[in-house]
C-alpha cells in the first residue's frame, strides 16, 4: 500500500515549543497562586469564627515574609489573569449599540476601569478613610 | 550546503529547511535543507516551486490559487502554521524551516490528511436551512444582517486554525474551529432556521466545550475569521439552549441526545 | 452522509457557567481584595482598627456576607478547579473522569466549608 | 485497478461541476451523482473570482439590453440563441443561490446590491464584496453536502474518458492520495474542468487551470470552439499575475501612464470622465480587449512604468477613501500590500495585463451536449456559445450557473443505457492507462518544468495581445518541437503517493494538446475581432465576410489540428460596429430599438 499516513501525536512537552501556547499555560497556572490566596482567606475565615486571639494571628500569619510574597505572586496572577480575560470578553460578548459592535479597546478599557471603582468601593467598605483621619 | 549552480548569482539566497516524509520509504518525517534564491516578492510557495523545478521533483505540497483564497497551501511556517503564498521569505532572513500542517496525519512530504476536517465541516450542517420569503425574489436582509455573520463566511477552510490548537491536536473528535465558526456562521445568518438541527452536535463534548479558549486559532486565521469568538459565543449560546430545555417542560421528557441523520 | 451519531449534551455548561463567572471575580475583586488585604496595612492603606475583629465580623457575618463568600471564595474555586481540570488533560496526565470528580468535587467540598465557617461564625 | 459504477459521473468542483451536481440530485434523487476533482472542491478557481456575476434586476434595465451587451461584447461570434436564453436565466439563478444563502452585498433596504462592469450599459453585477467567486463556490460546496445522493471523490485525477462507438461509458482517473488506478462506470459525464490560462506566461489563473478536459475531449474527437480567443485582464498584478477585480474601476478606480494621464482616452474609449462619475462601457470601464490593447500600445511608446517585475501602468484608486475602499474592495487591499507591497489608500497599483479566460473550449449545443453521446461540458472549458470573441466581465460566473443547472439535468435525463459488457470496459480501462504507464517507466531526459516554461514562454510571444502569421507559425513550430519532447519526459518521482510531478506532466500534456488548439485557430482567423487582434497589414479589421464564423479544432494525432467553421447565429441582431465610450451612445440606441 503506497499510503501510510504518519500520525503525528502531541509531545508531552508541547505547550513549551510555541510562544502561543505558553503564554495559554500561564494563563491557566495563574489559578495556582489564586488557590493560595483562595486558601489564605478559608484560613482567616476560620480564625475569624474562633475568636479575636485567633483573628489577630491570622492577621500576623499574612504578613510573614513567605506568605506575602506568595499573595504578591498571587495579585500578580491576577492582573495578568484580568489582563487576559479582558481581551477575551469582547469576542465572547461582543456588544451592539445601535447596530454598530462596540469597539473591543473601548470594552477592555471599560473593564479596567472597573477593576479601579471594585478597588475604590472596597477600600472604602474595609474602612479605608479611617486611615486618613 | 554547497551552493547549486541555478542559483543566479545577483540573488540573495536563504537556507530553507523542509520537512520530508515518503511514505513508501521513510517511518518518520526528515529534515532537508536548501539554498533557495528569493528577492522581495518571493512567497514560501515560490520558494517550494523553486526546489521541485531545479532541486527536487520528489517535493509535493498542495498548492492552487496562489493568492490566499483557495485555502491549499497551509504549512508550518517555524512552527506557526501560515499560507505558504502568503508568506514571504524577506521576513526569514535568517532562514526558516517549513513542515507540514500539525495536528493531521501527513501522507506526504507538506500534504496532509484533511478529511478529518471535511467531515467535521459536513457534521454540523453548514448550509442554510429554512424556507425562502418568497420562491422567485431575493429575502431582504439588511446591511446589518450580513455584517453579523459575514467575518465567519469568510474562512477559506485551510485549517491552520486547527493546526493552531492543541485541542484539536488532543482530541482529534473536537469539531474544531473552522467547523464551528462555519455552524456558528449559519446560525447567526437571518435566513437560517436550522439551529436546532446543528445545536446538538455543538452541545457535545466535542463541539464548543473541547475548546479551553487557547486563542491561537484567530491568531493564525489568514483570514480574521476569528474561530476562537465563535466557539466561545457558541459556549453561550449552548448553556442558553440547556437552561432552555431544562425549563421547558415538553423537552422534559425526550432525552438531550438527537440523531443527527 | 446519513451519520446516524448521537451527540450527548455535555454537562460542561454548568462548570464553565461557574467558571466564568469565577474569572469575572478573579480579575474584578481579587486584585483589589490582595492589595487591600495583604499589603494594606503594610502601605498604609488600612489602619490597624479597620481591620479588627469586632468589625471585620461585623462586616463578614452581614447577610450580605455571604455574597463577599461566593464572589470571592467559592466562585474563584470553581474557576481554578475548572482550570485545573482541563489543564490535567492537556498536560495529558490524567484524562479520566476521575480527575474530574476530584477537581469539582474539591470545589464543592471547599465551598461548603467556606459556608459552614460563614454559617458559624453568624449563628454561634 | 479499483472500479466504481455511478449514473453521473461530474468531473470537476469547481462551480459549473457543483452547479450542475445540484442540479443532477434535485432532478432525480435516485441516481447515484459521483463528483470527481484533483483538488478539494472549494480550491477550485472559481474561488478567486472577484467581481460579481451578471444577471438583469434594476427596473430601468432589460433582457434587451443584457443580451445586446453580451453580443456586441463577443464582437458577434456568439450564439445569439444561447444568449437569450442565458439573460432570461440568469437572475432566477442568482436567487437560487440567495435561497442557499450566499452573502451577497445589500442595500440598505435589505435588496441585493448591483455594481457597474465593464462592457454592460446598466449596473447588473450581483457582487458578495470583492469575493463573489470564493463565496458562490463556498455556497454550492456546502449546499451540496445536503444531498446524500452526491458522492464526492476528492484528490482524484482524470485520466481519461472511456468512449465506447460514440457514447460515453465513463472515464478512468487516479487516486492522487494512493496513485491507484480508478474505473469508473457511468451513464453520463459531465466535464467541468475549467479553463486553459496556465498554458500561458502571465495569468489570473490558479495552478490547476491547465485545460484537462479539454484536451481529453478533443482527443476523443470532439471539436474545440473558437480556442484563437483568449481574454487578457488588464489589471494583473506584475510577477504573479494575479487579479486585481475589474470591480476597482467599476467603483471608481482610473488608468494612468508614466505621466499621470488616463490614456483610454486615446483609444476609442473617451471622452475623459469626471473622477469618482464611472461610466458604464467608457474609458475604464471599456471591454477588457480593448483595454489590454490599449496597454500594448501605451507599452510600444514609452509610455509605461518601469517595474522590478516588468512594465506597468498605474491603477488609482486613492480618491476612493479608506473607508470605501475597505467596505468594497477588501481583498484587493489585502492582495496589494501582500503581492506588491502597496496600500491602495496611500499609493497606485502597478498593473499589467495578464491571460484571464478561455473564451473557447469544447464545442456543445445549447444544453450542453457534446458530439459524444451522453457526455457534456459546462463551464470555462465548454464552448456553449455564449462568449464569443471576448467574454464580458461577470457572465461567466452566471453561465457556470445556468448552464450548470442544464448540464445536470440533461446528464440526469438522458443518463445513457449503453450495455457495455465489463471486458471491453476493462479493455478501454486498459488502453486509457498506457499513457500514464509510459509516464512512470519513462526513461528520457526532458524535465516537465522546462517544457512548461518554454510553452508558457512561446504563447506569450507568438499568441499575446496582438498576434501575427509569424509570431503563430513560430509557436506552432515550437509546441510541435515541444511534443515531440514531450515523449522523452522523465518523471523524477517515482512513488506512487501524492506523485505530484507525474500529475504535472499529464496537465502538460493536455496543456500542449490545448495551446497548438489556440494557436492554429489563430493562425487561420486571418481578421481581428473581439480578444483576437492580428498586426499582420491585411487582417488588422474585422471581416465579417469571411470570419463571422466560429473556428473549430478537430484533433489530429501526431500533427496540428485541422480547422473547421462553423456558420454563428446572428438571428436576432444582426452584425454591427463594436462602440464604445461617446460614440456607443447614439448607436446604442438605436440597436434597442431595432430588436426590442
Ligand atoms: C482571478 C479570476 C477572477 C475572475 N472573476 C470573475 C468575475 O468576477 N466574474 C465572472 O463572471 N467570472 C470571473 N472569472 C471567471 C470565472 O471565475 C471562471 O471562468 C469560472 O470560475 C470557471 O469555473 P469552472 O467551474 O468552469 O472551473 P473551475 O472553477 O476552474 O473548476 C475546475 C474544476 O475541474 C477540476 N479538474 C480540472 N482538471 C481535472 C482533472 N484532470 N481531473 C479531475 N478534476 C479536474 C478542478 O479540480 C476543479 O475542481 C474570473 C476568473 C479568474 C481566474
Ligand atoms: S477559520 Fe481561518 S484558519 Fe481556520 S480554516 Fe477558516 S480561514 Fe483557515
Ligand atoms: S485554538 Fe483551540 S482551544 Fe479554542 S480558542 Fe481556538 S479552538
Ligand atoms: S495557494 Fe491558494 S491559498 Fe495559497
Amino acid at each position: 500500500m503506497s499510503r501510510k499516513p504518519y500520525q503525528p501525536s502531541m509531545p508531552a512537552n508541547w505547550w513549551l515549543k510555541h510562544p502561543a501556547y505558553r503564554f495559554y499555560m500561564l494563563r491557566e497556572a495563574t489559578v495556582l497562586p489564586l488557590l493560595f490566596f483562595i486558601g489564605s482567606l478559608l484560613y482567616g475565615l476560620y480564625c475569624l469564627s474562633q475568636g479575636e486571639a485567633s483573628w489577630l494571628g491570622w492577621l500576623n500569619w499574612m504578613q510573614q515574609p513567605w506568605v506575602m510574597a506568595l499573595n504578591a505572586l498571587a495579585l500578580l496572577a491576577s492582573l495578568f489573569h484580568a489582563f487576559t480575560f479582558f481581551r477575551l470578553f469582547p469576542q465572547v460578548m461582543p456588544l451592539r449599540l445601535g447596530g454598530r459592535t462596540l469597539p473591543a479597546s473601548w470594552m477592555v478599557a471599560g473593564q479596567w476601569l472597573g477593576v479601579l471603582l471594585v478597588f475604590l468601593a472596597l477600600w472604602w467598605l474595609l474602612g479605608g478613610y479611617h486611615g486618613s483621619n | 550546503m554547497k551552493q547549486p549552480d541555478s542559483i543566479p548569482s545577483d540573488k540573495q539566497h536563504l537556507s530553507m529547511t523542509v520537512q520530508r516524509y515518503r511514505p513508501e520509504q521513510d517511518d518518520a518525517p526528515v529534515w532537508q535543507s536548501y539554498q533557495v534564491p528569493y528577492d522581495d516578492s518571493t512567497s514560501v510557495l515560490d520558494a517550494l516551486h523553486w526546489i521541485k523545478e531545479q532541486q527536487d521533483s520528489s517535493l509535493a505540497y498542495r498548492w492552487s490559487c496562489r493568492m490566499a483564497i483557495c485555502g491549499s497551501c497551509g504549512v508550518m511556517v517555524d512552527g506557526t502554521p501560515k499560507l505558504g503564498c502568503k508568506t514571504f521569505l524577506r521576513d526569514y532572513p535568517k532562514g526558516l524551516k517549513v513542515a507540514a500542517l500539525a495536528n493531521f496525519p501527513i501522507e506526504k512530504d507538506l500534504i496532509v490528511d484533511m478529511n478529518q476536517f471535511l467531515h467535521h465541516l459536513t457534521a454540523l450542517k453548514p448550509y442554510l436551512i429554512g424556507q425562502p420569503s418568497s420562491a422567485s425574489e431575493p429575502n431582504r436582509q439588511s446591511p446589518e444582517q450580513v455584517k453579523r455573520y459575514q467575518q465567519f463566511a469568510n474562512c477559506i477552510n485551510c485549517g491552520l486554525c486547527y493546526s493552531a490548537c492543541p485541542q484539536f491536536g488532543l482530541n482529534p473528535e473536537f469539531l474544531g474551529p473552522a467547523a464551528i465558526a462555519l455552524a456558528h456562521r449559519y446560525n447567526l445568518d437571518s435566513r437560517d432556521q436550522g439551529k436546532a438541527e446543528r445545536q446538538p452536535a455543538l452541545n457535545s463534548k466535542n463541539g464548543v466545550w473541547s475548546c479551553t479558549f487557547v486563542g491561537f486559532c484567530s491568531t493564525v486565521c489568514p483570514k480574521g475569521v476569528d474561530p476562537a469568538a465563535a466557539i466561545n459565543q457558541g459556549k453561550i449560546v449552548s448553556t442558553m439552549d440547556g437552561v432552555i430545555q431544562w425549563f421547558s417542560p415538553k423537552q422534559l421528557d425526550t432525552t438531550p441526545q438527537e440523531p443527527t441523520s | 452522509m446519513a451519520a446516524t451519531k448521537r451527540y450527548q449534551r455535555s454537562d460542561e455548561p454548568i462548570w464553565w457557567s461557574l467558571f466564568s463567572a469565577g474569572g469575572v471575580c478573579v480579575a474584578m475583586l481579587i486584585p483589589a481584595l490582595i492589595v487591600l488585604l495583604v499589603f494594606g496595612p503594610w502601605l498604609g492603606l488600612l489602619s490597624a482598627e479597620a481591620l479588627s475583629y469586632q468589625r471585620m465580623s461585623a462586616l463578614l457575618y452581614h447577610p450580605l456576607g455571604v455574597l463577599f463568600i461566593g464572589a470571592v471564595i467559592i466562585l474563584p474555586l470553581f474557576h481554578a478547579m475548572h482550570r485545573i481540570h482541563h489543564g490535567l488533560h492537556d498536560l495529558q496526565w490524567a484524562h479520566s473522569s476521575l480527575a474530574k470528580w476530584l477537581c469539582y468535587g474539591s470545589a464543592v467540598l471547599l465551598s461548603l466549608l467556606a459556608l459552614g465557617l460563614w454559617l458559624l461564625g453568624v449563628f454561634v | 485497478m479499483r472500479q466504481l459504477k455511478t449514473d453521473i459521473l461530474i468531473v470537476g468542483g469547481g462551480g459549473a461541476g457543483l452547479r450542475s451536481a445540484i442540479a443532477a440530485a434535485e432532478a432525480d434523487p435516485t441516481l447515484k451523482v459521483t463528483l470527481l476533482s484533483k483538488v478539494y472542491p472549494m480550491r477550485s478557481h472559481t474561488v478567486a473570482a472577484e467581481g460579481g456575476a451578471a444577471a438583469v434586476t434594476l427596473q430601468h434595465d432589460s433582457l434587451t439590453a443584457h443580451f445586446e451587451d453580451t453580443v456586441a461584447g463577443s464582437d458577434w461570434l456568439a450564439e445569439q440563441g444561447v444568449v437569450d436564453f442565458f439573460v432570461k436565466q440568469a437572475y432566477q439563478e442568482l436567487v437560487q443561490l440567495e435561497h442557499w444563502g450566499c452573502p451577497w452585498s445589500r442595500q440598505a433596504s435589505g435588496q441585493v446590491q448591483v455594481r457597474r462592469f465593464g462592457g454592460m450599459k446598466t449596473e447588473r453585477t450581483w457582487f458578495a464584496a470583492d469575493k463573489t467567486g470564493f463565496h458562490i463556490l463556498h455556497t454550492l460546496f456546502q449546499t451540496s453536502l445536503k444531498y446524500p445522493s452526491i458522492q464526492r471523490l476528492d484528490e482524484y485525477f482524470l485520466l481519461d474518458l472511456l468512449v465506447h462507438e460514440q457514447s460515453i461509458v465513463g472515464a478512468l482517473a487516479i487516486d492522487i492520495a494512493s496513485g491507484e488506478l480508478l474505473r469508473i462506470q457511468a451513464g453520463s459525464v459531465i466535464l467541468a474542468t475549467g479553463g486553459a490560462g496556465r498554458v500561458f506566461q502571465f495569468n489570473t489563473n490558479g495552478g490547476i487551470v491547465t485545460g484537462d478536459g479539454m484536451a481529453l475531449a478533443y482527443r476523443h474527437g470532439v471539436a474545440l470552439r473558437d480556442m484563437e480567443f483568449v481574454q487578457y485582464h488588464p489589471t494583473g498584478l506584475p510577477g504573479s499575475g494575479i487579479l486585481i477585480t475589474e470591480a476597482c474601476r467599476g467603483e471608481g478606480g482610473i488608468l494612468l501612464n508614466k505621466d499621470g494621464y488616463r490614456y483610454l482616452q486615446d483609444y476609442g474609449l473617451g471622452p475623459e470622465t469626471p473622477l469618482g462619475q464611472p461610466q458604464n462601457k467608457t474609458m475604464e470601464l471599456g471591454p477588457r480587449d480593448k483595454l489590454s490593447q490599449a496597454f500594448w500600445h501605451e507599452q510600444q511608446q514609452g509610455r509605461t512604468i518601469q517595474h522590478p517585475q516588468g512594465d506597468v501602468v498605474h491603477l488609482d484608486l486613492r480618491h476612493l477613501g479608506e473607508r470605501y475602499l475597505l467596505e468594497r474592495l477588501p481583498f484587493i487591499c489585502e492582495l496589494a500590500k501582500a503581492y506588491v507591497n502597496v496600500d491602495p489608500v496611500r499609493a497606485p497599483i502597478p498593473i499589467r495585463p495578464a491571460v484571464h479566460y478561455t473564451m473557447g473550449g469544447i464545442l456543445t449545443d445549447a444544453h450542453c451536449a457534446t458530439s459524444i453521446q451522453g457526455l457534456y461540458a459546462v463551464g470555462e472549458c465548454a464552448s456553449v456559445g455564449l462568449h464569443g470573441a471576448n467574454r464580458l466581465g461577470s457572465n461567466s460566473l452566471s453561465e457556470l450557473l445556468v448552464f450548470g443547472k442544464v448540464a445536470g439535468e440533461q446528464a440526469a435525463t438522458h443518463c445513457n443505457q449503453v450495455r457495455i459488457s465489463d471486458s471491453v470496459l476493462q479493455e478501454l480501462a486498459n488502453k486509457a492507462a498506457e499513457p500514464i504507464q509510459r509516464l512512470r517507466q519513462g526513461d528520457g531526459t526532458e524535465q516537465w518544468a522546462d517544457l512548461r516554461q518554454q510553452l508558457a514562454h512561446t504563447m506569450e510571444q507568438g499568441c499575446g495581445i496582438y498576434r501575427d502569421e509569424q509570431g503563430l507559425s513560430a509557436s506552432l513550430q515550437v509546441i510541435a518541437d515541444l511534443k515531440s519532447r514531450y515523449q522523452q519526459l522523465k518523471v523524477g518521482d517515482t512513488s506512487l503517493a501524492f506523485n505530484t510531478e507525474l500529475l504535472h506532466a499529464l496537465e502538460l500534456g493536455f496543456s500542449l494538446d490545448v495551446a497548438e488548439a489556440m494557436c492554429q485557430a489563430a493562425l487561420l482567423r486571418k481578421e481581428s475581432r473581439g480578444a483576437h487582434q492580428r498586426r499582420d497589414a491585411d487582417y488588422t479589421k474585422r471581416n465579417d465576410q469571411h470570419y463571422l464564423q466560429h473556428s473549430l479544432a478537430c484533433y489530429q494525432a501526431g500533427q496540428a489540428p485541422r480547422i473547421d467553421w462553423q456558420a454563428v447565429d446572428t438571428s436576432i441582431m444582426p452584425p454591427a460596429a463594436r462602440l464604445y465610450g461617446g460614440a456607443a451612445k447614439p448607436e446604442a440606441a438605436s440597436n434597442t430599438e431595432k430588436t426590442k
